[in-house]
């Protein structure tokens, strides 16, 4: 176990390092220029030219690179181009938002994404199972930005429930947020939902034909029992990783939808940062979500390798 | 065991009449077991034997009401003790399983939850809705009672923990807490080594039978059900064909059928030299081309025209004993012959002693990686030496046998001697040039010449090319055959392995193993190789299907003058076709030489316990003799002695756990073997326990 | 028993602010709040400042020394009154006292003679080094005076003084665009960057208390979400949005729609300086290929003031020539001009558009126009930064770009058509119209200035190398429950602190 | 000799798969809808009434009509016509973007794995790089490198998808390289493209058909996604994510023209899910 933990956290930096060096290139490529967009549209030259030498933008790239790493790493993660502000401070602050909007919704899509698709695998190709795959299906057709919109017309404008805004002042408390996060987090649930429920069905469906399931009924245990103390056991095993898996989905989902939302996380502040060419805020807040992924995947392989007694023992 | 039950008189045990089982619905419906009786008595053993396809699980999943989703069952009865079980409700049915019935199955680590430790699914057959409150004491007297030492720590391992044999201990003492009044055991041994099955027959004879507890065995081996049953029941696609206590089955067997099975199990002691195995032409109809009359009549040698037009009925031929065969008492009374034609005999012994291919101190290790952390804790090094010094010569024209239990490195040796995982050290000399250790750097000339046939029949062809497209590329790569020639020669290669030209076109799914096995061999045969490995290549096959291949192979060889190094851990497969023979124990040869001479007169402990282990098809052989104790080391952890002392009944003391064994030759020169104990002791030893064999 | 009472207090106040908040799902708020959806400001240091969100937040936190209002008029602010000498060279101005910062520091003298000093600084270059260039010195003649020094007479010059960037800002001010320390009627309390900021009353303004304690301005990066917040509640006012926004709100409840002509204009210009604009006859076949009354219908519903490829609009009542008019659309004559410059073929070309306001609808009309002419047209939509950025706005051959509205159009000559103009994006040079801006710019004489105008006006019309389609209105629309709102046509210059509950 | 059974016909293979298609009723309409979708995409220009970026000055903002089924925008361009042409440009770039990553996914992750080693170690650790980054994160970012542009949606999809599709073929191949039919291969002395090409790839082919259906359906989503976020395709090009973000402006004045556009999109995709739902449904029961 040890053993096992230690090479995932060895992989894990390895491709955190190679993501890096990726976001990095990929920044720097990016058109536009970072002085210009610091000082606005009517700075003269002499100006752009003091700012990029403070900047260190004109030093090789390799150098730029090592620099940012060191400092990201200690960190240093610099000053925003857009706002000026640190960037520190502002991303783990949208980081928590994000976080709080995707817990909400992992909280709401998970259990009940697992409920479905044990409902469906149990009723196998009867109507239940019939309707939540078919349900499952067609959500996972709707893009979020075609969810929250029908959403907010649904539930804002025609009905007059929720607000159709998700633009949270900081520092709320959460209960007093909660309403404006509704609609988002009912925009990325259904997708996820979706995904997740298809899933935990084959794999529900997988273990009921395995044959310890059998063994288990032939003792004379009941339906039910055998169902939740021998097969969820081991088919929800596998939703973990799916549920890591999700995660990505999920980060990739917000950025839709605390745009139709105009709700203040990392996704929003990404496409400011990629608006503004924000390079310093662009390249923390992908190595936050890409770190933030990766971290999800690893704990999930930890709580897998946990829970099954294979890799926990082997 | 102390069980509460009425007394075996007073009950019926399992009754089936007219039982037809069909998967599929409507039109589509196929019928997998049709119209079978059956009666198992309380306290009685069954065997129910039949070959792939036969139905016997669909049969014995029947019985339990545990068939799965998509099978039909009826019409028909099943009673047990007189109770309906086909009218069963739920909840009938559940005391009916929780009170009455076990399965013990044939993959016993499936069979298990992967994620409950062993405790506590042993605790839900007392208890099935509250293990906790299960007897934690009883179940470990059952631990203790089906051979397991240490049932504390059983309890607390999973099920991945326990070895093969474990497993199935475990298994069986699952079924037995629940002292049910039918066990049905569904080939319980078959995936087990088979000093293993030794083991685990001796405990089902000790602990099962006389418990009143009826027990339906079902066996593809005709072999286990005669050591261990009372009656045998012979299923043939879907029917019963013959039914008989086992003694008159095996003496005097009724049915074409059952004849011709009989007569393809290959037996030690009986090599292809004396008793050339017949078997059955023909395969086994599927479900869904059953004709209307016999079913068997397609393949039977005493077929006749009413047996095509009318369905036998099962007569009563003796006690006890019922065939379906209009002809059984011409067969009884020895007017017509039941038996399939014999092959033409090639035998000669004129086999030059020329070597082909030489092993000489041939080490393979596979290491795994220790990570720093093992090394700070000091854990076992991960290391396996697959092969040690072997050394191994094989004749020309010559078969010789490779044998040994999982994990002896049979195959590795193998895969070494081809090049396909090169050994770490040693050196290989083919036709008197040195072989490079990888495939990949031998002359195209000598990878023609050395072949190699596979263990599976379902992987050994590219499943989506067509028979005749392999064929071909093997031809033309390797023969150097032409183009436009390939097409001609292929059809030839087809029909020397019994195959008709229109194979070519078909694909590896369309072929029945048999049948693929065929063509393997067909593609080694392509290259006009001088020596060919067989790797377990018949080892998957059915018995009567198995006869056939290991025929074609003597034919074969006699046809291309070629030699066979020939593995299996089917010790009556080797010792029917093998010349000579080697025993491989955890990569080490204890014992080689001429077959007839190491397997009638096995002078190694191991080969000795090997041999004694194997079942035979004859109830007079009665039972193997004390199965050999425990398991088979963990390959990691192997001492600097002798890798066998741990088991070997006839360990001297500590000189066999610290030094290796030296190399000994016996005096006639037909056994060299590896163990501290003198060769005329281990002959004297041996000598009295030998003479019931045929020499 | 202490912890539990304390606990279960704790807990009421937690059961009741979810009440309270629950209550106010659909986001009514107290009047006392004032929620603004903004576009997302960046720059905030006041000498950098430019986009309309940006100013939003300077000009209703610190104050200008003088301003114009809705008539064009100076009106005085921190300075309360003023003088020019004989010779139009010295400015005197005298402020007004007991001002102080949010800081609490007293406003003076010291404090205006910093603010223009860093403005003006040459080596700074700043966007307003040009614009100051003429002031020759700025000092405190009184303890509540100060006196500006010019080199040449400008009667531009108080309109010079209401330039966007000449927020009066603290003498010993720190973190410009960080720390906000001004005199405005709203102070910072609270700023998250990219996402709002709050701003408290100030009420020893000069001018009074503002009409709302508290000013939320909330970030959109899109204006249709912030019109979905103000339908849905959680805003009150917004400020700026693109014309099928503003249609779609007519007659929503509780929402009062305001609209002010401007003399803002979106211009699509083609560079002269090499080819295919250096060809004149490229330049008749755009302007004849363009169907302004048709983009004023499709793109503004009709809403703007046709414009006629100058920058003085009908807004300069004193200067505007109606009469003046471009080409009228000729397709047929268009393509034969472009046949005659050699692009027979058709001309390929790459039109850049800021993706913001009506531009994107108006590059997909005029893409349509002018393919029908022969042109064969890309659209490339960039962000603002970015069209604005190196390489963008300034370099490319074909645009798209806004202009804000001025109160003089002086500024539109001087720095977008003069010859050599820092933001002259046509790289246009024509000498006698350099002539003409240099005398509007310097004349006293106002006919003499509207003259030289009615001329510009005339010659940009008939052969410069722009269209100007119209003049664009800008919109606001402000829930029911405030009043007060006065919409500028800079709408960033826009006094919130004159908007209160109804 | 032994009887030869009865042997289906080599179309069978794919006339099983058909009838697998067809044999449930959502399965078969998504197969059906992609198929009218793929029609649409081939002929729609020639069917539609009008060119998707035609403005008809006369006919702004109409609701839905007998000339105009899907209405027309603030603009005056015909809806159905924008959406018809717009069902081309996103088959071709979800199509063409999942086309290139199938195959470079596949060549470089049969090879890689094939061989093994180092070279397996790097390939795959590259991708696992990439993979670390949400495909929409990694797509925003390249395409504010590359500027929006067709190709650059396309390129941006195929790096996005090589990896998964590499990783999906890497875990046939380990599966599959050990096997029988693969060693007798390398006793032929078989080189290491014809193993890799001949021996393993067909094997491959099943999970992959059914991982580009549903990396297809994806692909259909990011490229809608994109269009949204305005990075994708540039106007006035009938792009159904940008027609959907530049209609949000419009919901009020003409919602049909967000309706159908969104509604394009989503039947596309569920077509994609029910059709690849049905086409491994298929497959799988071929092996079975």
């Amino acid at each position: 176990m040890t053993r096992y933990l230690a090479r995932r956290l060895g992989f894990l930096a390895l491709t955190l390092l190679l993501t890096s060096l990726l976001v990095f290139v990929v920044t720097q490529l990016l058109p536009g220029d970072p002085a210009s967009i610091i000082l606005g549209r009517e700075a003269g030259p002499a100006a752009l030219a003091q700012l990029r030498a403070e900047l260190g933008l004109d030093r090789p790239v390799p150098v730029q690179y090592g620099r940012w790493l060191g400092r990201f790493v200690s960190g240093d993660w610099g000053e925003s181009y857009g706002t000026g502000q640190q960037i520190r401070p502002l991303v783990t602050e949208r980081l928590g938002n994000s976080l709080r909007l995707a817990g909400l919704t992992l909280a709401v899509a998970i259990p009940l994404a697992l409920l479905l698709g044990v409902i469906a695998a149990v009723n196998a190709e009867r109507w239940p199972d019939a309707l939540i795959s078919v349900g499952s299906l067609a959500v996972v057709g709707l893009p979020e930005f075609v969810t929250g919109l029908v959403l907010i017309q649904l539930f804002s404008f025609q009905l007059g429930w929720l607000p159709a805004n998700a633009s949270v002042a900081p520092g709320a408390a959460f209960v007093s947020v909660l309403p404006q996060l509704i609609l988002p987090a009912a925009t990325a649930t259904l997708v996820m939902l979706a995904y997740v429920a298809r899933l935990t069905r084959a794999s529900v469906l997988e273990e009921l034909n395995r044959p310890y399931v059998r063994t288990a009924v032939l003792k004379g245990i009941g339906q039910r029992r055998v169902l939740t103390r021998h097969v969820l056991g081991n088919a929800l095993l596998p939703a973990i990783t799916v549920i890591a898996i999700s995660f990505g989905w999920l980060i990739s989902g917000l950025i839709v939808v605390e745009n139709v939302f105009n709700y203040p996380g990392l996704g929003r502040l990404l496409t400011f940062a990629i608006d503004r060419r924000d390079l310093p805020l662009m390249q923390a807040i992908t190595l936050v979500a890409v770190t933030a992924f990766a971290l999800a995947n690893l704990i999930a392989d930890l709580l897998y390798a946990l829970l099954d007694p294979r890799i926990r023992l082997g | 065991m102390s069980v509460l039950r009425p007394p075996a008189a007073s009950r019926d045990g399992l009754d089936v009449r007219g039982l037809s089982v069909a998967y599929g619905r409507g039109p589509d419906s196929v019928a997998a077991v049709r119209d079978v009786d059956l009666h198992v008595p309380p306290g009685s053993t069954v065997g129910l034997v039949g070959e792939s396809g036969s139905g016997k699980t669909t049969l014995a999943l029947a019985v339990l009401r545990a068939l799965p989703a998509g099978a039909r069952i009826g019409p028909g009865r099943v009673t047990l003790d007189g109770d309906d079980v086909l009218a069963m409700q739920p909840e009938e049915l559940r005391a009916y399983w929780r009170t009455r019935v076990a399965l013990v199955p044939q993959d016993p680590l499936p069979s298990m939850n992967p994620s409950h430790p062993v405790g506590r699914q042993l605790a839900e057959s007392l208890q099935p809705d509250r293990p906790g409150q299960a007897d934690r004491d009883e179940i470990d007297d059952m631990l203790d009672s089906v051979g397991i030492g240490d049932p504390r720590r059983i309890r607390r391992s999973y099920p991945f923990e326990l070895s093969g044999g474990q497993q199935q201990r475990v298994m069986i003492a699952m079924a037995l807490l629940g002292r049910p009044e039918l066990l049905v055991m569904d080939e319980p041994t078959s995936n087990l080594d088979v000093t293993t099955e030794a083991a685990i027959l001796e405990l089902v004879r000790e602990r099962v039978r006389g418990t009143g507890t009826a027990v339906l065995y079902v066996s593809h081996s005709l072999a286990v059900v005669a050591s261990l049953c009372d009656q045998v029941v012979v299923l043939y696609a879907g029917e019963l064909v013959e039914r008989a206590p086992v003694e008159p089955l095996y003496r005097q067997p009724l049915h074409p059928y059952t004849i011709g099975l009989l007569d393809s199990v290959p037996r030690i002691g009986r090599s292809k030299r004396q008793a050339p195995l017949r078997p059955i032409p023909g395969r086994i109809p599927s479900a869904a081309e059953r004709p209307a009359g016999c079913i068997f009549a397609a393949r039977c040698p005493a077929v006749e025209d009413a047996c095509r037009a009318q369905r036998p009925g099962m007569d009563a031929a003796g006690e006890d004993h019922a065939v379906a065969c209009r002809r059984w008492q011409e067969i009884v009374a020895g007017t017509i012959d039941a038996r399939q034609p014999a092959p033409p005999s090639f035998h000669d012994d004129d086999g030059a002693d020329t070597v082909v291919l030489r092993a000489e101190r041939i080490d393979k290790r596979f290491t795994v990686r220790r990570s720093v952390v093992d090394r700070l804790l000091r854990r076992p090094g991960s290391e396996v030496h697959a092969l040690r010094r072997v050394d191994l010569q094989l004749r020309h024209g010559r078969t010789l046998g490779l044998v040994g239990e999982s994990g002896s490195g049979k195959s590795t040796f193998a895969r070494a001697v081809v090049g396909l995982e090169p050994a770490d050290a040693g050196r290989f000399t083919f036709l008197g040039d040195p072989l490079d250790r990888r495939v990949e750097r031998r002359s195209r000339d000598q990878v023609r010449r050395l072949q190699m046939v596979f263990q599976s029949s379902d992987e050994a062809l590219s499943p989506q090319r067509s028979v005749g497209a392999t064929l071909r590329r093997a031809l033309v790569r390797l023969a150097g055959t032409d183009r436009s020639a390939a097409g001609e020669a292929v059809a030839t290669l087809l029909e020397s392995v019994a195959l008709t030209p229109d194979y070519a076109e078909r694909r590896p799914g369309e072929l029945s193993g048999g049948e693929k096995q065929r063509v393997a061999i067909a593609r080694a045969f392509a290259s006009g190789a001088e020596a060919i490995l067989f790797d377990e290549s018949v080892s998957g096959l059915d018995v009567s299907v198995q006869a056939a291949v290991l025929n074609l192979l003597d034919r074969l060889q006699r046809e291309h003058d070629a030699s066979y190094l020939f593995i299996s851990h089917d010790l009556a497969v080797v010792a029917h076709l093998a010349d000579d023979v080697a025993v491989l124990y955890l990569g080490q040869v204890m014992e080689s030489g001429p077959a007839g001479h190491v397997l009638a007169r096995p002078y190694h402990p191991y080969t000795e316990a090997l041999l004694a282990a194997v079942p035979r098809p004859d109830p007079s052989a009665g039972p193997a003799r004390e199965p050999l104790a425990g398991e088979l080391p963990d390959p990691r952890q192997v001492a600097a002695g002798c890798p066998f002392a741990t088991r070997c009944p006839r360990v001297l003391g500590p000189v066999c756990h610290e030094q290796a064994p030296p190399q000994q030759l016996s005096a006639d020169g037909d056994h060299r073997i590896r163990c501290h104990i003198e060769p005329a002791e281990l002959e004297r030893l041996q000598a009295p326990l030998m003479g019931e064999e045929p020499g | 028993m202490l912890v539990h009472n304390v606990l279960s207090r704790r807990l009421g106040v937690h059961i009741a602010a979810t009440v309270f908040s629950l209550g106010l799902l659909t986001g009514t708020c107290t009047a006392q709040t004032l929620r603004v959806g903004s576009e997302i400001p960046a720059q905030l240091d006041p000498a950098f400042a430019s986009s309309d969100a940006e100013i939003l937040v300077l000009s209703n936190v610190y104050d200008y020394l003088v301003d114009v209002d809705a008539g064009n008029q100076i009106q005085p602010r921190l300075a309360q009154s003023w003088s020019v000498s004989d010779d139009s060279l010295s400015w005197t101005f005298t402020l007004r006292e007991g001002v102080t910062f949010h800081s609490g520091a007293a406003f003076g003298p010291d404090d205006v003679v910093a603010t223009f000093e860093r403005l003006r600084d040459p080596d700074a270059d700043l966007p307003t080094s040009d614009l100051y260039a003429n002031l020759r010195s700025v000092e405190a003649t009184g303890p509540a005076q100060v006196t500006f020094t010019l080199a040449e007479p400008n009667p531009f010059f108080l309109f010079d003084l209401t330039d966007n960037h000449a927020v009066i800002i603290d003498s010993e001010a720190l973190e410009l665009g960080r720390v906000f320390d001004g005199t405005g009627p709203f102070a910072v309390s609270d700023y998250a960057a990219e996402d709002r900021m709050t701003l408290r009353a100030n009420p020893d303004h000069f001018a009074g208390a503002p009409g709302v304690a508290t000013l939320e301005l909330i970030f959109f990066a899109e204006q249709a979400a912030a019109v979905s917040a103000l339908r849905g509640g959680q805003l009150d006012l917004v400020l700026r949005m693109p014309t099928p926004l503003f249609q779609s709100l007519e007659g929503a409840r509780g929402i009062e729609r305001h609209r002010v002509a401007t003399n803002g204009f979106d211009l699509i210009r083609l560079r002269t300086d090499r080819t295919p604009g250096k060809d004149p006859l490229v330049v008749q076949a755009l302007k004849l290929a363009v169907d302004r009354e048709a983009i004023v219908e499709v793109v503004t519903d009709g809403l703007a003031e046709l414009g006629s490829d100058t920058p003085i609009g009908p807004l300069y009542e004193a200067y505007h020539r109606a009469e003046v008019a471009p080409p009228a659309r000729d397709v047929d004559r268009a393509r034969e001009l472009l046949a005659e410059a050699g692009y027979g073929d058709g001309l390929e070309l790459v039109l850049h558009v800021p993706d913001s306001g009506d531009r994107p609808d108006l590059a997909v009309v005029l893409k349509e126009q002018l393919e029908q002419a022969g042109f064969e047209i890309e659209l490339r939509l960039q962000p603002e930064s970015v069209y604005y950025g190196d390489g963008g706005w300034l370099d490319v051959d074909f645009g798209i770009t806004g202009w804000g509205s001025r109160p003089v159009p002086q500024f539109y000559f001087e720095t977008m058509i003069a010859c050599g103009a820092v933001w002259n994006e046509a790289h246009y040079c024509d000498p006698d119209v350099d002539a003409l801006i240099e005398l509007a710019g310097s004349t006293p004489s106002e006919n003499e200035r509207a003259a030289a105008y009615a001329e510009l006006q005339r010659i940009l019309a008939s052969e410069g190398p722009y269209v100007i389609p119209y003049f664009f209105p800008q919109f606001a629309a402000l829930r029911d429950t405030f009043t007060g709102l006065e919409l500028k046509a800079f709408p960033g210059r826009t006094d919130l602190a004159a908007i209160r509950p109804r | 000799m032994t009887s030869s059974p009865p042997r289906p016909s080599r179309l069978d293979g794919a006339r099983r798969v058909f009838g697998e298609l067809y044999a449930r009723p959502t399965s078969a309409i998504g197969t059906t809808l992609v198929a009218v979708f793929l029609l649409l995409a081939a002929l729609g220009p020639a069917l539609v009434p009008y060119g998707p970026t035609e403005q008809l000055l006369a006919e702004r903002s109409q609701a839905p009509n007998a000339a105009h089924l899907f209405g027309t925008d603030r603009l005056g361009r015909d809806v159905f016509s924008r959406v018809v042409a717009g069902a081309r440009d996103i088959l071709l770039l979800a199509g063409g973007g999942t086309f290139v990553a199938v195959v470079l996914g596949t060549w470089t992750g049969l090879f890689a794995a094939t061989l093994g080693g180092w070279w397996e170690e790097i390939t795959f650790r590259l991708y696992d790089a990439l993979l670390a980054m949400p495909a929409l994160l990694l797509a925003l970012l390249l395409l504010g490198t590359l500027g929006p542009s067709r190709g650059s949606v396309l390129g941006v999809i195929a790096l996005a998808y090589t990896p998964i599709v590499a990783r999906v073929v890497r875990s046939v191949v380990l599966s599959v390289k050990t096997r029988e039919w693969v060693a007798a291969a390398r006793l032929q002395g078989e080189s290491l493209a014809w193993i890799a090409g001949r021996e393993i790839l067909p094997s491959v082919l099943p999970a992959l058909a059914v991982e580009s259906a549903l990396r297809f359906a994806y692909a259909i989503f990011l490229v809608a996604s994109l269009g949204f976020l305005g990075v994708g395709v540039q106007p006035p090009a009938p792009d159904w994510g940008l027609m959907v973000a530049e209609a949000r402006d419009h919901v009020y004045l003409t919602p049909w023209s967000l309706f159908f556009p969104a509604a394009a999109i989503s039947l596309l995709v569920i077509s994609v899910n029910l059709a690849a739902d049905g086409l491994g449904r298929a497959l799988r029961s071929g092996t079975r």
